[in-house]
């Protein structure tokens, strides 16, 4: 029996072929090595995301994150829900706060779940896959199972916004969180905790609907980065790292820079660091390749 | 256009009485105190500065300035980055009200219709509800072909090699396209989500006739 | 001064800042008993770490000196420092304090000559100037310190050094073997007068107070400018001893905010405005100040004293509370915000940012002892339920100084109608 | 007078040992001093030596005490003889700690040693121990003047610490003008909704109470007399007078609101739907009397929107109305603002604001306020402009930078005009010429005191009652009068009724010191009084103009009559009698004069200048004590002689000085004018107006006008003064020395 049991609520991104499959593959190899269980919430649905304001309205968007409670309940009774995507994290633990404190609302939604003959009770806990490591196994435990320490390498630890604010890992401050550069020092990596856009927007969906606003901003997340003498980004967004990275082409070619930083997840760090392959850490994910880590993945294991 | 000079006409010049009524965490609005935090705060602000960022909304729904608000591109501009929540001094849940009165707008048909964020948002929740499950390559063909044919294919080919990179890392299937992921329960979904709206359309009428 | 022994006729005052001070005086004056608790090695309190008062700019060290010549001239006050009160017991007329009093290693024979400072080497942060400073471990608390006695540092108990302070003594003031001792005091009435702290600037996060070196707060800025001061009066930067002479002040740095103070400290406006004045005072030729602000609260009488400020071209005022504070490659702080009056965006840097830090109670309500009614803020509200325990100055509101005396006058009166029934009742 | 046994007593403690030849001290004591009972001691405010000082006073039958040792800001604890007449030598701080250890400097030192124990000795000679002021009364009654919250408060306050007292109160009711309010600001947790005055508790409990008489329709006519002794004429509507014995008196007269019709452009006076803040309580009244609804004036119809205009009148540079803010007009316009909220949340209020001035736990209330739908808006209104039953509220929205903003049909319109202090006749304002046909109003007196120096407390230029506001709000410059409430300062009830609980102690303290013949602040518990030889006096009527608290009146001959226990012991009397027939038992002409002629003066050839510094108690000596203990040096030719203030300095101490010798002369007092730091509040003024005159007295003796310093100087000055003394010293080397030395 696993260490510790979760029910999974891995987001759109995360599904084979989308963007932020490399995401689910670390994290997989990740929760092997750390004795995890996670079990997928059967038929889970999208968290509507901050960005679906438009057209969602309120009780729509909670009702859809409403549904995923009732089924992990369902399915899943007692168990925690882990979400790994930032924005299903904060968007089903809004719901979940807006629920418990608005009964109108609470009946409201349970009304329109009737009518997928579904039903909430308490509704779970929704932690982050980040929560999950720091506050129920602890750096400790995570430190334990490094046996390949990645040496030398100098990470910028990018937090962005939606793991940071409104809630944020408990503990941490909003406008310098430690926790990711702690992960990076776990990892035997080089942390730069003065890195000062860590917890800069990278423009979010904006990305998409007004490219150049959004690179605006991840132009300086990346430059400064490079400024600090990073390697490589880090971070545990699935958004942000699709948007710090893969548009660094694009402003090259808008502000003339030479940009080609990886951005990597904290689990790829971790799988490589605890002995993992370059496939278990989903490396062939990137798009800009993090060579250093490949090398390192090569490496035979010091035990 | 009816909907909206109904509830203008109910409301006459108390703006900020329609917009507590009718936009989701607007009730807060009037507890501004103008202390500009949520303005200085907000990255977009910084980068292409907002026709009216959030605190010059808030007064403005005070001075009744009905048409400017809901016609303004700037609730558009929020990126969800949540700053602005976590340092006003009031603890108004700016993000959720600039959403809200951008939602309220879109309802009305005020919203200005180029707004390619207003575009994008409706965009992605119908592709997201559709199936209950994000369709990545649809979501992104559908924003860039949004004015026609031609334009599409000018907007794909500026997003070729990004689309190119993605592929080769095995993080865009062009397969999508025909068959993506999808949940099993579309017909719950489609259900519980009509009953929602109606709901939710049927508690607004009510403040509306008051 | 003489050890008269405390009754249930007595008043006990604690605090020994400017609000306790004057209450124990004006009852002394009255023909009361008093015993005066301070925790900190000297009395004096917050505004005896002030360079001036405003609105008049005169020097809080004045008032002190007046209100210590009282106290040296009245024989009815009894003087306890170094003690913290850990227990109130009793009712109305008839309380029994229990008081804490940490060891100053040095009795009654001192002299303040001096010599045992000069015959040590250790070097210990000076509270009396925020820790900007250091000062010897054998020390006088400040040049006005009443009682004028030198305190060693109890990190200095043990080691060689204390055996030198005790060598270069020759009046026998050095006693290394003083412990804490804890005494009980009859009271009938307690004034409760322990005055306020500074916001912890750390919990603000934005503006990277403890982050950025050149990010401080009011009350150290004060120190600054004192001659007293760990810089002699000059305003330098930390970070690198640089002239500071472009400087931002930040209202409601804490107060009111959900986040942090709920409601307004009342001084920091005019702090800040009497500030600027340092400024003008230190670089006339070139000093610059800049005030953030969302209200300017210069109430009644004070009014007049923003207007000068607002007269005066090296002052600009913006009205806006400043979002965040990044720092640029100089280590200059940068201030980002929008002046919403017409909605102005600004990236400023500054050689020095100034918070106005809020005021809290430095006893919090639920902190005191006996069961006291407080504010949501903690500072001690008017209730029949407090019996003869009576709040006073800061501890029962955020007052600026004057308001605090008319509070500790007030409250002095309270206490000696309680001991005037006391009084009748043992005739 | 009784027979005077000297001793003087030198230290050898703290390196005066080391520094200096303490036989030689001793000796200078006997032979100059002419004390022959003189001794050192190794420790002498050790236990050993206090106690060899005892015994001497006990045994030895010592009656004056000369110390040399540390300043008399130090040890005061153990060099505590409160029946003898002591002084201080300071050898420590005032000679060797601004002195150089080094062989070359032990000359000049040690001389300036030995001069400071002439000095001591001669100065306590010339003193006696202060025995109080027999002149005293003993009434234990209050007169309260004003029956609004803060005099009730006053009253009742006094009554319950044991003390009988007399309230007059000029209308037909008790309660002023908290007594036509609604409701008041809350001063309780949670801070949220406007709450009941107490008002009327406040009347019956002053009712109720056997030991407060009340007059109503009652003025006070005429006051006499001095603390502890006051005898006051109140004039009833029945044209009566009755005559009150009392011990002090609490001026509680309180405000009146600014005249909304001096603002027209605001809509003051144009129109009945246009109210000022107690208006609008009048109207909130009328309403909670019918039907809860408030009505507009000029036609009764419900109130569906009103404008609350924050500052009017107030705030203003220009000049022509206030000049500032009344600190309470924004919780009130709240509190009225939650009237109509709260009796019908679709009321539409407004509040236009520059600075919303909320200050502690009113951000609470402002709050509150928002939450129940007030609307805040920062602007600045230009007009109101009455249109029928409606006005129009044009304003620039500070905010939106919109100039043309306005609000129009507006049915209601409230002014927040500001307190203005009723604080009687000021009585050194310049007569102001009225303009075109406007009548000026006489003010009318609120006590009549029966002082030479007017009837009233003096007034700051606003209008308030004169104090040292920061540190000691409550000191007049009347003694035994306090002034509380808005009269002092614009205040809401809470601070009213704190400021009137203050004032009440303030008074039983000075009734209790005036019976024990004690002085009040800041020489508080001085026994020492002024003495005047009227036989002496030339009634030249200076003492009685000059003194800062109008202690000295003049009786038909023109001969002053002091009124002891209304002085403050500061000594500007006896500076300013030109015949020096005015004296303080520890502090006279003869005191400080003695030591100017006990300097021991060096010949011209000598190289060694004199320079004497007459230092202010308060802020110049301890400047210069600090200076010591910061061991920054200043030269050894100055004699520091301390005064108990500028004002005090009388011009035959310079005179003597110059004739005797010296080559200069430093006077350093506190900075005088608006932002006064006197603690006698006129006193270093006076002093330098008196000193400007020396010019001709320096021609008369045809000396340099360099000769005479007249210095401001801070307590922190610690480094200034040394700079500033060394720079003198090196100035008169260049004038040269005094012609008067050897004669």
């Amino acid at each position: 029996m696993a260490k510790k049991e979760y029910a999974f609520y891995p987001g759109c991104s995360s599904q084979k072929g989308a963007s932020a499959s490399n995401y689910l593959t670390s994290v997989e190899s990740m929760c092997k090595t750390l004795d995890v269980k996670l079990t997928e919430i059967p038929d889970w649905n999208c968290c509507g995301a901050s960005i679906g304001y438009a057209e969602a309205g309120e009780l729509p968007r909670h009702v859809m994150n409403a549904r995923n409670f009732a089924l992990s309940e369902q399915h899943l009774p007692g168990q925690e829900i882990v979400a790994t995507c930032a924005a299903c994290w904060l968007g089903a633990r809004e719901t979940r706060e807006r629920l418990t404190h608005s009964d109108t609302l609470m009946a409201d939604t349970r009304e329109a779940l009737k009518e997928a003959g579904l039903q909430i009770k308490e509704m779970p806990e929704i932690r982050h896959m980040v929560e999950v490591l720091i506050e129920d196994l602890g750096f400790e435990e995570m430190a334990k199972h490094v046996v390949r320490p990645l040496e030398g390498v100098k990470i910028a630890g990018y937090v962005g916004c939606q793991t940071n604010r409104p809630f944020g890992v408990a503990g941490e401050s909003f406008e310098n969180p430690m926790y990711l550069d702690k992960m990076v020092e776990m990892v035997g990596a080089e942390a730069i905790p003065e890195y000062d856009m860590k917890v800069t927007c990278c423009g979010g969906a904006l990305a998409f609907s007004e490219p150049e606003k959004a690179q605006a901003q991840i132009k300086d997340i990346v430059e400064s980065a490079y400024d600090h003498g990073a390697e490589m980004i880090v971070t545990p967004c699935p958004l942000c790292q699709a948007n710090v990275e893969i548009y660094q082409g694009q402003i090259n070619q808008r502000y003339g820079t030479k940009f080609n930083i990886p951005v990597m997840y904290y689990s790829q760090l971790m799988v490589v660091a605890y002995g993992g392959s370059a496939k278990d850490a989903a490396l062939n994910g990137q798009v800009i390749k993090a060579r250093r880590l490949e090398e390192i993945a090569a490496k035979p294991v010091k035990r | 256009m009816s909907a909206n000079t109904a509830v203008a006409e109910k409301y006459r010049n108390n703006f900020l009485k329609e917009i507590e009524e009718q936009v989701e965490m607007g009730d807060w609005v009037k507890m501004c105190m103008q202390c500009g935090v949520c303005s200085g705060s907000c990255p977009t602000n910084f980068q292409s500065a907002w026709e009216h960022p959030p605190q010059e909304l808030f007064m403005m729904i005070r001075a009744g300035k009905r048409e400017e608000v809901l016609t303004s591109s700037s609730m558009w501009n929020c990126t969800s980055c949540y700053n602005c929540i976590v340092r006003c001094p009031r603890k108004l849940p700016i993000t959720h009200i600039m959403h809200g009165i951008a939602e309220y707008a879109h309802r009305l048909g005020m919203a200005p219709k180029l707004q390619p964020t207003r575009f994008f948002s409706g965009l992605f929740w119908k592709n997201a509800t559709k199936t209950g499950r994000v369709n990545e390559l649809k979501l992104s063909m559908g924003l860039y072909f949004k004015d026609g044919l031609g334009a599409g294919i000018k907007e794909g080919m500026k997003m070729k090699d990004v689309a190119l990179g993605l592929m080769k890392a095995k993080r865009l299937n062009p397969f999508e396209i025909i068959k993506g992921h999808a949940c099993k329960d579309q017909k719950g979904i489609q259900a519980m989500l009509k009953k929602a709206y109606e709901i939710e359309r049927s508690r607004k009428a009510a403040k509306v006739a008051g | 001064m003489t050890e008269h022994v405390a009754t249930n006729e007595t008043i006990l005052v604690v605090g020994g800042g400017i609000s306790g001070m004057t209450a124990a005086l004006e009852a002394a004056e009255t023909g009361k008993n008093v015993v005066l608790v301070e925790k900190n090695p000297a009395l004096g309190g917050r505004t005896s770490q002030l360079y001036r008062y405003f609105p008049k700019l005169c020097h809080p060290v004045c008032g002190l000196e007046i209100n210590q010549r009282r106290l040296k001239n009245n024989p009815r006050v009894r003087v306890l420092t170094l003690a913290e009160v850990s227990g109130i017991e009793g009712s109305t007329g008839n309380y029994t304090a229990t008081i804490r009093i940490k060891p100053r290693y040095v009795n009654e024979n001192c002299t303040a000559c001096g010599d045992c400072e000069r015959a040590v080497e250790m070097q210990v942060p000076d509270p009396f100037n925020y820790n900007l400073g250091q000062h010897k471990a054998a020390f006088l608390p400040n040049a006005m310190a009443y009682p004028q006695r030198y305190v060693l540092d109890p990190a200095i108990i043990g080691s060689a050094d204390a055996e030198k302070a005790k060598a270069a003594c020759k009046y026998g003031a050095i006693d290394l073997d003083m412990k804490e001792e804890t005494i009980q005091v009859k009271a009938g009435a307690v004034v409760w007068a322990t005055g306020w702290q500074p916001y912890d600037a750390k919990k603000i996060q934005p503006y990277g107070y403890g982050r950025f070196k050149n990010v401080i707060t009011s009350v150290e800025f004060e120190r600054l400018a004192d001659i007293h001061g760990p810089t002699g009066g000059k305003i330098l930067r930390p970070s690198d001893g640089k002239e500071a002479k472009n400087i931002a002040f930040i209202q409601c740095a804490g107060s009111r905010d959900e986040n942090h103070l709920r409601h307004c400290s009342r001084i920091c406006c005019m702090a800040s405005l009497k500030q600027t004045h340092y400024v003008r005072e230190k670089y006339p030729e070139d000093g610059k100040s800049t005030i953030y602000y969302i209200d300017i609260r210069a109430i009644d009488r004070f009014e007049d004293f923003y207007q000068k400020v607002q007269a005066d071209p090296s002052v600009s005022f913006v009205k806006s509370k400043v979002a965040r504070i990044s720092e640029d490659e100089h280590g200059n702080p940068v201030c980002w915000g929008v002046n919403t009056e017409g909605y102005k965006r600004y990236t400023t840097p500054h050689d020095l940012v100034v918070l106005a830090v809020g005021m809290e109670p430095s006893v919090k309500g639920v902190d005191i002892p006996g069961h006291i009614v407080a504010d949501s803020s903690g500072f001690i509200e008017a209730d029949p339920a407090n019996g003869a325990v009576f709040g006073a100055g800061c501890a029962s509101n955020a007052l600026d100084v004057n308001r605090a005396v008319q509070s500790a006058t007030a409250a002095a009166l309270r206490a000696i109608q309680v001991v005037n029934k006391v009084a009748k009742a043992e005739a | 007078m009784a027979d005077i046994k000297v001793a003087a007593y030198i230290c050898k403690g703290c390196g005066l040992g080391e520094r200096l030849d303490t036989d030689a001290l001793v000796k200078i004591a006997q032979k100059d001093g002419k004390v022959p009972m003189a001794k050192s001691h190794d420790f002498l405010c050790s236990a050993d030596g206090v106690a060899m000082i005892r015994n001497d006073i006990d045994n030895e039958g010592v009656t004056h005490i000369m110390i040399g040792a540390c300043s008399r800001r130090a040890k005061t604890e153990a060099f505590y003889f409160p029946s003898n007449a002591v002084a201080r030598a300071n050898l420590r701080e005032g000679v060797i700690w601004i002195r150089p250890d080094t062989e070359e400097a032990r000359e000049t030192t040690q001389e300036m040693a030995e001069d400071y124990i002439r000095m001591g000795c001669a100065e306590v000679k010339a003193m006696t121990a202060p025995g109080g002021n027999p002149n005293t009364g003993s009434s234990k009654t209050l007169l309260v003047v004003g029956g609004g919250v803060t005099g009730m408060t006053t009253a009742i306050e006094a009554s319950k610490t044991g003390y009988p007292v007399v309230l007059v109160e000029k209308t037909g009711e008790l309660g002023g003008m908290a007594g036509k309010l609604y409701k008041r600001i809350p001063v309780h947790e949670p801070f949220k909704s406007p709450a009941d005055t107490g008002v009327a508790d406040l009347i019956a409990q002053v009712m109720g109470d056997s030991n407060i008489k009340v007059y109503l329709n009652a003025t006070v006519a005429k006051t006499d007399g001095a603390p502890g002794r006051f005898v006051v004429d109140i004039a009833t509507e029945s044209g009566a007078t009755h005559t009150e014995d009392i011990g002090a008196i609490v001026q509680a007269s309180g405000f009146t609101l600014y005249d909304m019709n001096k603002l027209p452009e605001l809509g003051g006076g144009q129109s009945p739907n246009v109210v000022d803040q107690l208006g609008l309580e009048s109207l909130a009244r009328a309403a909670a009397a019918g039907d809860g609804v408030i009505r507009r004036p000029s036609d009764n119809q419900p109130v569906k929107s009103v404008v609350f205009v924050q500052c009017a009148g107030q705030r203003d540079p220009t000049g022509t109305h206030l000049a500032y803010c009344s600190g309470t007009c924004c919780n009130t316009s709240i509190k009225q603002a939650m009237y109509f909220k709260d009796a019908n949340p679709s009321v539409d209020t407004t509040i236009i604001y520059t600075d919303l001035r909320t200050p502690g736990n009113g951000e609470d209330f402002y709050r509150s306020a928002q939450e129940k739908g007030v609307i805040f808006t920062k602007g600045k209104v230009a007009q109101v402009v009455p249109n029928g039953a409606g006005s129009t509220v044009k304003f620039h929205d500070l905010i939106l930078d919109d100039t043309e903003a306005a609000m129009a049909d507006v049915d209601l319109v409230v002014l927040a005009t500001g307190q203005v202090p009723n604080s009687g006749v000021d009585i050194f304002a310049a007569p102001k010429e009225s303009e075109e046909g406007a009548v000026e109003v006489k003010p009318i007196s609120i006590l009549n005191l029966n002082y030479r120096q007017g009837p009233d407390v003096p007034q700051l230029k606003q209008g308030f009652t004169d104090s040292h506001f920061i540190c000691f709000p409550y000191e007049t410059r009347r003694t035994g009068i306090y002034t509380a409430g808005p009269v002092r300062r614009p205040m809401d009830i809470a601070q009213a009724r704190e400021d009137a609980t203050g004032a009440a102690l303030k008074a039983i303290q000075a009734l209790e010191n005036a019976e024990l013949g004690r002085a009040a602040h800041p020489r508080s518990g001085d026994l020492s009084f002024p003495k005047v030889r009227l036989e002496g006096c030339t009634q030249c009527k200076r003492c009685t103009v000059e003194c800062p608290f109008g202690a000295i009146d003049e009786d038909e001959k023109r001969f002053p009559v002091f009124n002891e226990s209304r002085c403050r012991r500061c000594g500007t009397c006896m500076g300013a009698c030109p015949v020096r027939v005015i004296s303080f038992e520890n502090y006279s002409v003869n005191t400080v004069g003695a030591q100017v002629k006990a300097v021991d003066i060096p010949d011209e050839f000598s190289e060694k200048p004199r320079i004497l510094i007459l230092a202010c108690e308060n802020d110049a000596y301890p400047a210069l004590d600090m200076a010591g203990m910061n061991r920054n040096e200043y030269s050894a030719f100055v004699r520091v002689i301390p005064i108990r203030c500028l004002g005090s300095v009388n011009t035959i101490w310079v005179t003597d000085a110059l004739n005797a010798g010296y080559d200069g002369v430093m006077m350093m007092g506190c900075k005088h004018g608006d932002e006064y730091q006197c603690h006698f509040v006129k006193g270093s003024e006076l002093g330098r107006v008196r000193m400007s005159k020396i010019d001709d007295t320096l021609k008369t003796l045809n000396l340099e006008s360099e000769r005479v310093r007249d210095l401001e100087v801070a307590i922190t000055d610690i480094e200034r003064v040394p700079e500033m003394i060394n720079k003198y010293a090196a100035e008169l080397v260049a004038v040269g020395p005094s012609p008067f030395k050897g004669f």
